[in-house]
């Protein structure tokens, strides 16, 4: 296919909805928060309501990646007046069809948030979840059919791979990259053009590109959410990048957790391939691209990059020290390209409306929007997209409807186990990625964990250093036996055993594994205890005996058989 | 530890179809070193766990030492040497969850069903499981009940649910 | 080729592109600590023991997988790296079963001249006292988990060297140890050719001949990097 | 004459220490003008009065050890850890990686000197096993140890002459550190 084909593929298709036979469209969202609330069974029983009816010729029905606001799910939309409807069951969508389709008025009560909010919106836009949002990586994702190219296509789809095979040279591309200023995703933040610049300048007759979806942070669904909500997106990022640094093979590494992404990723694929759009000789470019999935094994530190390319490899996901980096000796040692799901998701809009646009929006040390799963004690949590700078009171009072059960906020934890915690007296930073570095914590892939009062600090830094212990490959030394005597002495000190000494020494083993581990994992493994201990250093105080009592209580029995 | 080089003249019946399924996949991957994780995901899937004689077949195709296999299998929590059991419970532990009691949960089932995760009922009908975040945060506490997820789950009515998979053989 | 120029504890040095900062120290009887490093096989950076200062970047940096460049400025003997070096020393002595009384090794384990080069004498952290197995099915050598401290040194050996790869890492985090074909007894190995170079390049007493007792073992680590030189020539 | 006083202790060890600090030989009398031995296993003194230095061998196993250093800690000016057992458990240690029934029966049910009838001696007047075997660090503070299995007499009688002439020993400067 040339560049000719898909533009009267795109104008058959636009015209196919312009001439709408459909006088309605709704819209079922099948992200997996919504799957696993029964929303499969909601589509069935919607498609079969519609038949017995006789409206098949006037109502189309799609499945849609996720709308957002997941524990409020299932969640049907009707468009296009942008009405969502909540908690959506077999029982209820008679009634939703009667009184929406019959008798064109909605269902006040069934609306998204009725049972939250004193008057809930008609137009979902209107309500403070969705206006203070601002959806680039998931623009379409909650609109489109996932499982349909066609669909992509209508909504600019592969525009952007079109634009730079036929417009654009890889130098263009990596310059308006740069000039776009987006960070990496994955969350070290590393400035996305100058990495793809680097390993453009490695010549070399093979170099790969590799998507990072092994979202292995526990609290963070974004990656999945963009994987299932709008595969074709990533892939044609990944295009992109293929052509920027020069490779034709891509992997797209996927969480074995995640089998509808997976399923969905390689539907899109299949599909790309049959377009033309994937393969060799893209839009007759002389561009030869094409991706393949690898299914993760359940392995935490497979997001540290060179674990990443060993597990591609067939290997045990074990990292090994930088330098090199990969985009020197990657994959099978060939130069390689790592980008993380959200990354690739934000590269066609940015070579669409230009570097300038997206480096406009957010502050000015991190350009362009953030995709956060926002959960915990919080009355709205799911999916969420702001613009970077973008302060936590606003993401936990206005997005996410404050705090559950009335509750009295106390910290936010961000980064995973990687990262740290923001406490209520920080309410008000603009999140972004240095803001949150000064606080100690870090803006990693973006999992936003709300606490309140109830959450004990101490037990929070066991949790995630625990997580750390599991999850240590136990290559070097410093992570596989510090994780393990941190976590110990986490341990002591939350049954009250531990004295002065055991947290002196817990600080200082925190600090070593920081500095000393192979890799990312050990590095930012003490990072939750650290950032605990800054904020709430008083609760690991009050749990300490003096050490005179020392006598009175039980030979330490930290040891295990 | 069982006898390794017996294992490794175990033939796997050659009728099995769930061999023939391994060597439908490990000819799909061009008997390539590489796709060793490719291979044992398939493995996994149709064996439900991976027999030893399984992973002597695997390596004597991929032509990889066994220690190899091994130590990848052992490395990924996926792939599991021991049946999982008939049904599964598979807890999730994740953060939201974490903040919403799944450990409560999980005690629950210990006093309740008397199986603490990682471990295999001695009918083999039940085995829980943990898992860090299935990325159903927003459902926060889940528990996955044989593929299905399970939400927002109360304590009552999860263990209800577990005890009629189990009884309903 | 050109010679680089390096700046090694404040003095200067002329070292060759290509080499590691730890081929350079030892050329010049600068003292790194080392212990999953073994010559004449690959290096995997996993002691962390080598770990140096390198002017300009933030990390620490591994001294064997860390090539030169250029006017690098690198300080090896910091207050921090000696205190890190003495943390990696306890941990390790923590994370098993190090009995030296009873040891093969005793008085020629590397592990326990690390000891006495960092000064340690005794561990600030509670021991772990993991339950270790002991496989003597081997009609010569004995493999014992509880002095082992996964350098995989005899990995590396019996992967690089000899090619036969008997030995490999199960598990993961703490719960590492080195296994035989199917984690199977290593009498019954199908892979291992009872060459013994497993046994020459363990740093500690975990791989040893059946035929002695405490105190008696004696190492050649060096010969790994001889029988590779060898080789060499043969081609 | 400020004579100083001096304490040895025999916790879970094998006396290997308390053997190796009589290797000292004639320089016993050297120590002996500096200082009296008041308490030791082999002086007959069952109280243990306040001392200046307190050699402790071997790690802390029962009950019974528990109590006899916690005391010693509270009358010792410098307590010394003598040898790898009170230092980091040594073979006294290795039956952590056991359940404490599991150690019991090897010792008394299952020896083949038991002819099958032998069983775990249960007399409520006997020392009550800890579950665990913990060296000295892990109980009190200990302000200098020996390492050594048993340490060197050489060590061991370096460390007595400094603390006795109000210096601190460095065994790692002399040359004098070892273990096993």
């Amino acid at each position: 296919m040339n560049r000719q084909d898909l533009k009267t593929i795109i104008y058959a298709e636009k015209a196919k909805v312009e001439n709408n036979k459909y006088k309605h469209k709704i819209g079922v969202c099948c992200g997996a928060g919504c799957i696993s609330s029964g929303s499969e069974e909601v589509l069935k029983k919607l498609q079969e309501e519609v038949t017995t009816r006789g409206l098949d010729h006037d109502v189309e029905i799609i499945p849609t990646g996720c709308m957002g606001p997941c524990n409020q799910g299932p969640l049907m939309k009707y468009l296009p007046d942008h009405t969502i409807y909540q908690k959506v069951d077999c029982s209820n969508i008679a009634a939703i069809v009667q009184s929406q389709i019959i008798d064109k008025k909605p269902i006040e009560h069934l609306l998204l948030f009725a049972d939250t909010r004193e008057k809930p919106f008609r137009d979902a836009r209107e309500d403070p979840f969705f206006k203070s949002q601002l959806k680039i990586v998931l623009r379409n994702c909650g609109q489109l059919n996932p499982e349909r190219i066609e669909d992509f296509l209508v909504h600019d789809g592969y525009q952007a791979l079109d634009k730079t095979l036929c417009e654009m040279s890889p130098e263009d591309v990596i310059a308006e990259i740069k000039h776009s200023r987006l960070r990496g995703r994955g969350g070290a933040g590393y400035p996305t053009g100058l990495k793809w610049e680097t390993v453009y300048k490695y010549v070399n007759d093979q170099k790969y590109v590799i998507c990072n979806g092994d979202e292995g942070d526990p609290g963070a669904f974004m990656d999945r959410s963009v994987l299932e909500g709008n595969p074709h997106r990533v892939l044609e990022g990944m295009a992109i990048a293929g052509y920027a640094i020069g490779a034709t093979k891509g992997y797209a590494y996927i969480r074995g957790e995640y089998p509808l992404a997976i399923k969905r990723f390689e539907t899109a694929i299949k599909q790309a391939r049959k377009m033309g759009l994937l393969g060799t000789d893209i839009l007759g470019s002389n561009f030869s691209f094409d991706v393949e999935v690898r299914i993760g094994a359940g392995a935490f530190v497979c997001g540290e990059e060179t674990a990443l390319i060993a597990s591609i490899e067939g290997k045990r996901g074990t990292p090994r020290p930088r330098p090199p980096f990969p985009a020197e000796f990657g994959l099978w040692g060939k130069p390689t390209l790592i980008n993380n799901v959200e990354t690739f998701a934000s590269i066609s809009p940015i070579i669409i409306n230009g570097g300038e646009w997206y480096s406009e929006i957010g502050t000015p040390k991190s350009a362009g929007t953030k995709v956060f799963a926002l959960a915990g004690k919080i009355n709205y949590s799911g999916l969420i997209e702001v613009p970077m700078g973008t302060s936590l009171r606003e993401i936990v009072f206005d997005i996410g409807g404050g705090m559950q059960g009335g509750g009295e906020f106390k910290a936010a934890q961000t980064g995973g186990p990687s990262g740290g915690c923001i406490p209520a007296g920080h309410l008000d930073v603009k999140m972004d990625y240095e803001a949150l570095t000064n606080l100690g914590s870090i803006m990693g892939s973006g999992g936003l964990i709300i606490m309140d009062q109830t959450s004990d600090m101490v037990d929070v830094a066991r949790f995630f250093m625990e997580f750390c212990m599991d999850e240590s490959c136990g290559k070097c030394l410093p992570c596989r036996v510090g994780t393990k005597m941190m976590c110990d002495l986490l341990q002591k000190i939350c049954d009250n055993r531990a004295t002065q000494i055991d947290l002196d020494r817990l600080e200082e083993l925190a600090i070593y594994v920081k500095e000393t581990s192979l890799c990312g994992l050990g590095g930012s493994a003490p990072n939750p205890l650290l950032s605990t201990l800054r904020h709430f250093r008083n609760e690991y105080q009050n749990r300490l005996i003096r050490h005179e009592q020392k006598d009175q209580i039980e030979v330490p029995s930290n040891i295990q058989v | 530890m069982k006898s390794g080089s017996s294992l490794l003249d175990a033939e796997l019946h050659k009728t099995d179809p769930r061999v023939k399924l391994i060597a439908a996949k490990l000819k799909k991957e061009n008997f390539k070193p590489d796709a060793l994780i490719e291979v044992l995901h398939t493995a996994q899937n149709v064996y439900g766990h991976l027999p030893l004689n399984v992973l002597a077949y695997i390596s004597k195709a991929l032509s990889l030492p066994p220690s190899r296999v091994y130590s990848t299998v052992t490395f990924y929590h996926f792939f599991s040497l021991k049946s999982k059991g008939e049904h599964t419970c598979l807890v999730c532990t994740g953060t939201a969850c974490y903040v919403k009691g799944a450990q409560v949960i999980l005690n629950e089932i210990e006093s309740k069903i008397g199986l603490r995760p990682g471990q295999v009922s001695a009918d083999n009908q039940l085995g829980i499981q943990v898992a860090r975040c299935i990325g159903a945060c927003g459902l926060a506490p889940a528990v996955v009940l044989d593929d299905e997820v399970q939400g927002k789950v109360t304590l009552g009515e999860i263990i209800n649910k577990i005890i009629d998979k189990m009884a309903a053989k | 080729m050109n010679k680089l120029t390096i700046y090694i504890d404040d003095k200067q040095f002329q070292a060759e592109p290509g080499k590691s900062i730890l081929e350079v120290c030892r050329e010049h009887d600068i003292e790194i600590l080392t212990m999953c490093h073994l010559k004449g096989v690959n290096d995997v950076g996993a002691c962390r023991l080598c770990l140096v200062e390198i002017e300009g970047m933030s990390k620490l940096l591994s001294a064997c997988t860390t090539k030169i460049t250029a006017n690098m400025v690198i300080h090896t003997k910091t207050e921090r790296i000696k205190k890190y070096q003495r943390i990696t020393t306890e941990l390790f002595f923590a994370e098993r079963n190090h009995v030296c009384a009873v040891c093969v090794a005793n008085g020629t384990c590397e592990l326990q001249d690390l000891g006495y080069k960092v000064g340690m004498d005794h561990i600030r952290y509670p021991f772990l006292f993991p339950k270790c197995e002991v496989d003597t099915s081997h009609p010569w050598y004995v493999m014992d988990q509880n002095r082992c401290i996964m350098c995989t040194r005899c990995v590396r050996v019996c992967n690089e060297v000899e090619g036969a790869h008997n030995w490999d890492v199960k598990n993961r985090g703490y719960q590492v140890r080195i296994i035989s074909d199917f984690d199977t007894p290593w009498g019954e190995s199908i892979t291992c050719t009872s060459c013994g170079k497993c046994l020459q390049a363990c740093p500690t007493g975990a791989l040893w001949p059946k035929a002695i007792v405490q105190g008696q073992m004696k190492k050649n680590p060096e010969i790994i990097d001889e029988l590779m030189e060898r080789r060499k020539m043969i081609l | 004459m400020n004579r100083k006083k001096i304490a040895t202790v025999w916790l879970g060890g094998c006396s290997g220490c308390h053997m190796s600090l009589l290797d000292i030989d004639e320089l016993i009398l050297e120590v002996a003008k500096l200082a009296d031995i008041v308490k030791s296993p082999i002086v007959d003194c069952k109280e243990l009065p306040d001392v200046d230095i307190a050699l402790i061998e071997g790690s802390v196993t029962s009950d019974e050890h528990m109590n006899e250093l916690l005391h010693i800690r509270k009358h010792a000016k410098v307590l010394v850890a003598l040898g790898d057992c009170a230092v980091m458990t040594n073979v006294t240690g290795m039956r952590n990686y056991f359940p404490l029934k599991e150690v019991f029966d090897a010792a008394y049910v299952d020896a083949v000197s038991n002819d099958s009838e032998g069983s775990v001696p249960g007399h409520p007047a006997l020392l009550h096993l800890n579950d665990k075997v913990v060296p000295l660090p892990e109980v009190v503070d200990v302000d200098f140890v020996i390492p050594g299995c048993p340490p060197g007499a050489d060590a061991i009688f370096y460390v007595l002459s400094e603390f006795l002439n109000d210096r601190i020993p460095d065994l790692n400067e002399t040359k004098k550190l070892r273990y096993g």
